[in-house]
């Protein structure tokens, strides 16, 4: 289909087509990367910028300056977006939000800091406590201390029904991917996880109001379309909340005779459960959004939610028959949950299995030979 | 080789019954259930606050430590691998976990299980997930202080407000399972007591600006460190480091160093390779090397530029340290900052780098750091790579010969310089 | 009488078994082996020529072919692939029924497998980070060490004080042997210390399997440097190696096949009696 | 007349040079033997057969230097010092100008930043996941079942290099093994991994200020294919002596040399009463 192939040109250019475009549009716009994990793209947009989500540069740049100074054991993420940045490629950019995700990027944060001092590099702290009446709070300054950073960068001032204007938008937008989302976990046949996969990610390189049409054109094309249903097993994915799996790898899951009904990929795009309220304080309403209707993922804390109940009641809503574990190389926090859920999937008699891989790999011999082995373990007897 | 590689005072004797006495409590709450006891992490921990409720510290990371001193790491290694965990996990975690699954302690007595898991989360991610599991296998409530990043030069008021509501919450918490009223007072004079302990704790770091250093601010300080961080907020511990300050200022004073004659002086940036310690001090005391600075001392607490715990505002000043006053939640920048510091006011010839696989807060963009002090200011820096706790990762031979070579180097400069100057 | 074919296309061997089936049990007809090189199709066509021929079979007389090993999708004439975890299983729960764990020590990695009494997997556990354990290491450290593969078994069980590995990675561990070979310690304190750690590191893939008191070896590099000695000191389980080890994989592939005809003509039957002819 | 030596112990070949001051410092004498399991007998071996290529005696060599990872075993050695220290004096020497050396060993890959008199001003060495340049292309000679000789010439005729992402030894053989089975030539596979070496030492070097002179060291340096690819990336050129695999050890003689001279006037040797007390 050529909206799939339109949109992962998008996801694979190293310059930013999109990115130029836009600039060249609002010759006074900036433009703000970010990891698309938890980050309020609705502040950025309000701000009158073009928030981007960076998802490394895959397979298609050398790493050639980044390990001097991210060493071994780094996942490839860090390194390629660094690279990115030491080679120019991020040169369209103004600035590059972090947020709390793990160690690694947030050093990457400052590296960045250091390196590019007339860039604005800022770095947001999202709550690992959602018990304490405080971080609500917390994240409301937090937020304004981020959205004062834009203004000053943006020489604007953002206003409330402004913020409101922008968290509509994105809620239609997050609206459309669960609806296309939960079409995938009743009619996997429908919607081939690889193309959904394609059409999210290309949100993170599209202005809002754009993706949210394509979003809308590609739900007729996958309401209209459907191929014949396959003997395949129903699994989720889970693992890949912030360094995304190379497409070929997706496609090789569903070849060896996987529907994904459930996954993580590109948590950034539909990181709420629920529409953004719209009435009040909109800070307030994007941080008890945060606090209480975030997706979860290995990256968000909250200890009043254990992370694997989760995980097992997202494998009985979407009827799957198995996990599949896709942890990035050097993942530390997908390695750490990986025992809990092990613990919890094997309680409930759920079948799983764990798969490595990195954005830049694109040999997968040993990865279809394991995923044909797990789908030929469930299907003969 | 120089027969005396360390110094050995009688504080060394004492940190050491200290230590002992503190085991001994804990195996005492473990067999009578006092009394009460809370796991808690180094880096940024507030041991003033349990002293409100006579509440004692289980620091697993002094734990996992003392097991790979004493070689004796890699089974729990193993076992928590077996439990599903990766060999590239914080191999801290895997000897802690693995030790509770095999009911390993570091000595002969026991552990209790805690009143309290309390996660003092500063800047750490590991630390989260370390003390999540830790509550899943013992079932024991978990409490997370989200401390806010030091991602400003200084925290906001906001940042202050929510960690000290947030220690106000685990006063409430900490009351309720332990059946204890808060006693305020004592928690005032903890604070006093730590500011006087931290106050000490600075004067003998800055012994080490002399030259030579009475002490190695790496290896030595880290035998010091024990006491600072389960014993700061108690009389105990203001005596202990009284006698150190006097001790280490005595040698000093008497221009006794580390080694017969110092002929380096090093900053040293990263947690040491625990499982090869010894190994690994033979390695610079080879070549009369001797930390004066390392930023490895200042995980639970930076003391050395100033910030004291403030008994007029416990509080405020146990959440100021928790944020802004230790390296572990100060962001990489502010620990180059830090290191330079230590090179120009300390007097140091070169910077190691010691890249440690399990801990990403400290290791990640290491080399970014030797970046910046040789290209940008030109300091002698060695970048070396192992584990503080994983012995698989630790290759002799190479980190010999990289050691080997950099203080060739180093001598040759240093002798350059010297007849420079008699020039 | 049912004929058909499995041919495991590995990376350098390529294997080949004809099997039939008499009063409901399975029997090997003939096996072929020949060298992978670069064309997986021409292998694996030599390979089944000569089982063909040891079982003095016609090629148009085969009903089913299935693959297996890496190369399984390069072989044109198949009727179905299977990974080689999913034949190892069923060809080692054929020639050793009571197994519940296999060992595959390969060239670049060590794989440990789960399986139901039936020969399902159950459960598998690649060692493919650390090829520290693989055949490839083992051969390798053999030739720095100037000692011959088959040699490495006998002089190993000489060792008065092995020394043992402790990498987890290939390169830094051959970098260890060197360094104990610099360090002066005799050759065979080394091979015996290679050994242990590579048990023991089985050891660790063989509990996440949930082995019992018993395994079944797999793999040729292996079974010619003496491992399972090693590994029935140091895991004190009974180590079974297979009759016909190379073949497992391609007499699993074949077994598999097998089952697949069968449910085949039991469909076709049924459609057959179904609409009345 | 002054006579001294130099031992190399490498991992994987041990060299020994004599040198001598008679009309000019000068190498007389050049050895080259497998290491093999015994260290300490393939010092010696490679250290007589020098003497013997010399006609002296070994009593008559007034001081001897060992370097290399097998340094310590070298029973007959005076002293001991870093290849590092060395590769750079031996650089300068046989290359007067150099201010860079890269050197890709079996063990370690480096770069080393020089001094105008061959004094390490800097050095950078192999993350512990790129360890062992000189295996990985061994290891990929083997999976190709081919000589290592044959390596680099064949890597000359590739027409369209693959493209090898890891720099992990051990993960390069599956990426190997792939090409193998996706039809692609010898040629092409190991144009493709002589690029990836390059680019990756490049990278290692990139963490000093690389200055031009640059000369490559160790046996390495005998492969044209690798050293043209590695001239392709820097975009410059590299001086490589034929003495390029000795280096090590020439470096070892000529501080052998400054020692006998007692011209050294650095207090390099400091070091030297604890680092004969063994490891």
């Amino acid at each position: 289909m050529a909206l799939f192939e339109r949109m992962w040109d998008m996801c694979s250019e190293l310059h930013f087509p999109s990115v130029r475009e836009w600039k060249r549009a609002h010759p006074d716009g900036r433009a703000i990367a970010y990891f698309p994990v938890y980050t309020p793209v609705e502040l950025i947009h309000a701000a009158g910028m073009f928030p981007v989500g960076l998802a490394g540069a895959g397979d298609r740049l050398d790493i050639q300056h980044a390990d001097a100074r991210f060493g071994s054991f780094i996942c490839s993420i860090v390194k390629t977006t660094l690279e990115m940045a030491l080679t120019g490629h991020l040169e369209p950019f103004d600035g590059f939000l972090f947020s709390s995700i793990c160690d690694s990027a947030r050093n990457l944060c400052f590296v960045l800091k250091r390196n590019f001092p007339g860039m604005y590099v800022d770095f947001l702290h999202l709550p690992h406590n959602p018990s304490s009446p405080a971080a609500t709070q917390f994240l409301v300054e937090e937020y304004r201390r981020i959205l004062a950073e834009l203004e000053r960068l943006g020489n604007c001032r953002v206003r409330d029904d402004t913020l409101h204007r922008s968290i509509a938008l994105y809620n239609h937008n997050r609206a459309l991917i669960r609806e296309l989302y939960d079409l995938r976990t009743r009619n996997p046949e429908q919607v081939p996880t690889w193309q959904l996969y394609q059409l999210i990610r290309a949100g993170n390189f599209m202005p809002v109001e754009e993706h949210t049409a394509q979003l809308q054109e590609a739900l007729v094309q996958f309401r209209a379309g459907g191929t014949k249903q396959r003997d395949s097993i129903r699994i989720v994915v889970e693992g890949s909340f912030c360094e995304q799996p190379p497409l070929p790898l997706i496609r090789l899951i569903e070849d060896a005779g996987c529907y994904i009904v459930d996954d993580d990929f590109v948590i950034g795009q539909s990181w709420f459960d629920s529409d953004v309220p719209r009435e009040g304080d909109p800070l307030w309403a994007l941080a008890t959004s945060y606090m209480d209707h975030a997706v979860c993922s290995s990256v968000r804390h909250d200890f009043r939610k254990p992370r694997w109940e989760e995980l097992v009641a997202k494998v009985r809503r979407s009827q799957a028959d198995a996990v599949l574990f896709l942890v990035a190389k050097f993942c530390e926090p997908a390695y750490f949950d990986y025992v809990p859920y092990r613990q919890e999937l094997e309680r409930a008699g759920i079948p799983h299995l764990q798969l490595e891989f990195e954005e830049k790999s694109f040999t997968f011999d040993r990865l279809r030979m394991e995923v044909e082995t797990f789908v030929e373990s469930l299907v003969f007897d | 080789m120089t027969d005396k590689k360390e110094y050995r005072g009688s504080i060394h004797q004492r940190q050491k019954d200290l230590m002992l006495a503190w085991y001994g409590q804990l195996d005492q709450a473990a067999l009578t259930g006092t009394p009460p006891t809370v796991s808690m992490m180094i880096s940024g921990n507030c041991v003033e606050l349990l002293e409100g409720f006579g509440a004692v510290p289980l620091y697993p990371e002094i734990n996992a430590l003392q097991l790979a001193i004493r070689h004796q790491s890699l089974d729990p290694i193993l076992a928590a691998e077996d439990l599903g965990y990766a060999a590239d996990n914080c191999a801290y975690v895997k000897a802690d976990i693995g030790c509770l699954l095999k009911g390993i302690t570091p000595t002969d007595g026991k552990l209790p299980t805690p009143t309290l898991i309390l996660c003092n989360f500063v800047g750490c991610n590991t630390y989260l997930k370390w003390f999540e599991h830790l509550a899943k296998f013992q079932r024991v409530p978990l409490y997370v202080i989200d401390v806010p990043f030091m991602r400003t030069d200084e925290p906001s008021r906001s940042d202050l407000d929510y960690v000290v509501n947030q220690l106000n919450e685990t006063v409430k918490r900490l009351e309720q399972l332990t059946g204890r009223k808060f006693d305020y007072d004592r928690f005032r004079q903890a604070v006093e007591c730590s500011s006087r302990t931290e106050g000490l704790w600075s004067q003998i770091k800055h012994l080490a600006r002399r030259s030579p250093s009475p002490f190695d601010a790496y290896f030595d300080a880290i035998t010091l460190m024990g006491p600072l961080y389960v014993y700061r907020a108690k009389p105990e511990g203001v005596e202990f480091f009284e006698a150190a300050l006097a001790e280490l200022e005595a040698k000093a004073d008497a221009h006794k160093g580390v080694y017969e004659q110092e002929h380096f002086r090093l900053v040293m940036e990263g947690p040491p390779p625990y499982p090869y310690f010894r190994t690994f001090r033979d390695m610079f005391a080879k070549w009369q090397a001797c930390a004066v600075a390392s930023t490895y001392s200042t995980v639970g607490g930076l003391w050395e530029f100033g910030f004291r715990h403030d008994p007029d505002h416990p509080f405020e000043s146990v959440a100021m340290h928790m944020i802004a006053q230790n390296v572990t939640n100060r962001n990489l920048l502010q620990r180059y900052e830090q290191i330079r510091r230590y090179v120009e006011d300390w007097d140091a010839d070169g910077v190691i780098i010691h890249f440690v696989k399990s801990c990403r807060l400290f290791s990640a963009g290491q080399g970014d750091m030797r970046d910046y002090f040789t290209k940008q200011l030109g300091v002698p820096t060695l970048y070396v790579e192992s584990d503080l706790e994983d012995p698989r990762y630790f290759a002799e031979a190479q980190t010999k010969n990289r050691i080997d070579a950099f203080f060739e180097s180093l001598e040759h400069t240093k002798a350059t310089a010297s007849i420079r100057r008699k020039v | 009488m049912p004929l058909l074919a499995g041919i495991d296309c590995g990376t350098s061997f390529t294997k080949a078994v004809v099997l039939t089936e008499e009063n409901g049990q399975p029997r090997v007809l003939g096996e072929g082996r020949t060298r992978s090189g670069v064309k997986v199709d021409e292998a694996a066509n030599a390979a089944l020529e000569e089982a063909l021929r040891d079982a003095g079979i016609r090629r148009h007389q085969l009903e089913y072919v299935a693959t297996t090993g890496f190369g399984r999708y390069g072989v044109s004439f198949r009727d179905i692939q299977v990974t080689e975890i999913t034949t190892a299983a069923r060809g080692a729960n054929f020639a050793i029924p009571q197994t519940t764990a296999i060992l595959d020590i390969g060239g670049q990695c060590t794989r440990a497998i789960g399986i139901s009494e039936t020969g399902k997997v159950k459960t598998f556990k690649s060692n493919d980070k650390c090829a520290a354990g693989s055949g490839m290491f083992i051969q390798r450290a053999a030739k720095y060490l100037e000692v011959a593969l088959e040699d490495v078994g006998e002089l190993s069980l000489r060792a008065t004080h092995p020394q043992p590995i402790s990498s987890v990675c290939a390169v830094l561990a051959e970098t260890e042997i060197i360094n104990h070979v610099s360090a002066g310690i005799a050759v065979q304190d080394i091979l015996r210390g290679i050994h242990e750690s590579l048990a023991d590191r089985a050891g660790a893939l063989l509990k996440r399997v949930e082995m019992k008191d018993q395994l079944t070896l797999i793999g040729g590099v292996a079974r010619q440097a003496g491992i399972a000695k090693a590994l029935e000191d140091r895991l004190k389980v009974k180590v079974d190696i297979p009759k016909d080890c190379d073949f497992v994989c391609a007499l699993g592939a074949a077994l598999l096949g097998l089952k697949r005809l069968a449910s085949k003509r039991s469909t076709s039957e049924a459609a057959g009696r179904k609409y009345g002819n | 007349m002054r006579i001294v030596a130099g031992v190399d112990v490498g991992s994987t070949q041990t060299k020994a040079v004599i040198m001598s001051d008679n009309g000019g410092l000068q190498i007389i004498a050049r050895a080259l033997v497998d290491t093999g399991a015994n260290v300490q007998r393939a010092a010696e071996r490679a250290f007589d057969t020098c003497c013997r290529q010399a006609a002296l005696h070994t009593s008559d060599v007034g001081f001897i230097v060992g370097t290399g990872y097998g340094r310590y075993k070298i029973a007959f050695g005076n002293t001991q010092m870093t290849e590092i220290t060395c590769h750079a004096k031996g650089a300068s020497f046989l290359c007067p100008g150099t201010r860079t050396v890269i050197d890709m060993g079996g063990q370690d890959s480096k770069a080393i930043s020089v001094g105008p008199k061959g004094e390490v001003l800097d050095f950078v060495m192999n993350d512990k996941c790129a360890a062992g340049t000189g295996r990985f292309l061994a290891n990929s000679a083997e999976v190709m079942g081919i000589t290592l000789d044959e390596v680099g010439p064949l890597s000359l005729q590739a027409k369209h290099p693959v493209k090898i992402a890891t720099v992990c030894t051990v993960f390069v053989e599956s990426d190997i093994l792939s090409y193998l089975a996706q039809g692609k030539t010898a040629e092409d596979i190991l144009g493709g991994v002589h690029i990836a070496i390059a680019k990756r030492t490049l990278s290692l070097a990139r963490r000093l200020n690389i200055e031009p002179e640059i000369t490559m060291t160790g046996g390495v340096a005998r492969n044209k294919g690798m050293v043209q690819a590695l001239e392709e990336v820097i975009g410059r050129k590299m001086q490589v002596s034929p003495d390029a695999q000795f280096i090590g050890a020439i470096g070892a003689a000529l501080f052998a040399l400054e020692k006998l001279d007692q011209s050294f006037e650095f207090g390099i040797w400091r070091g030297e009463h604890a680092a004969s007390g063994g490891h």
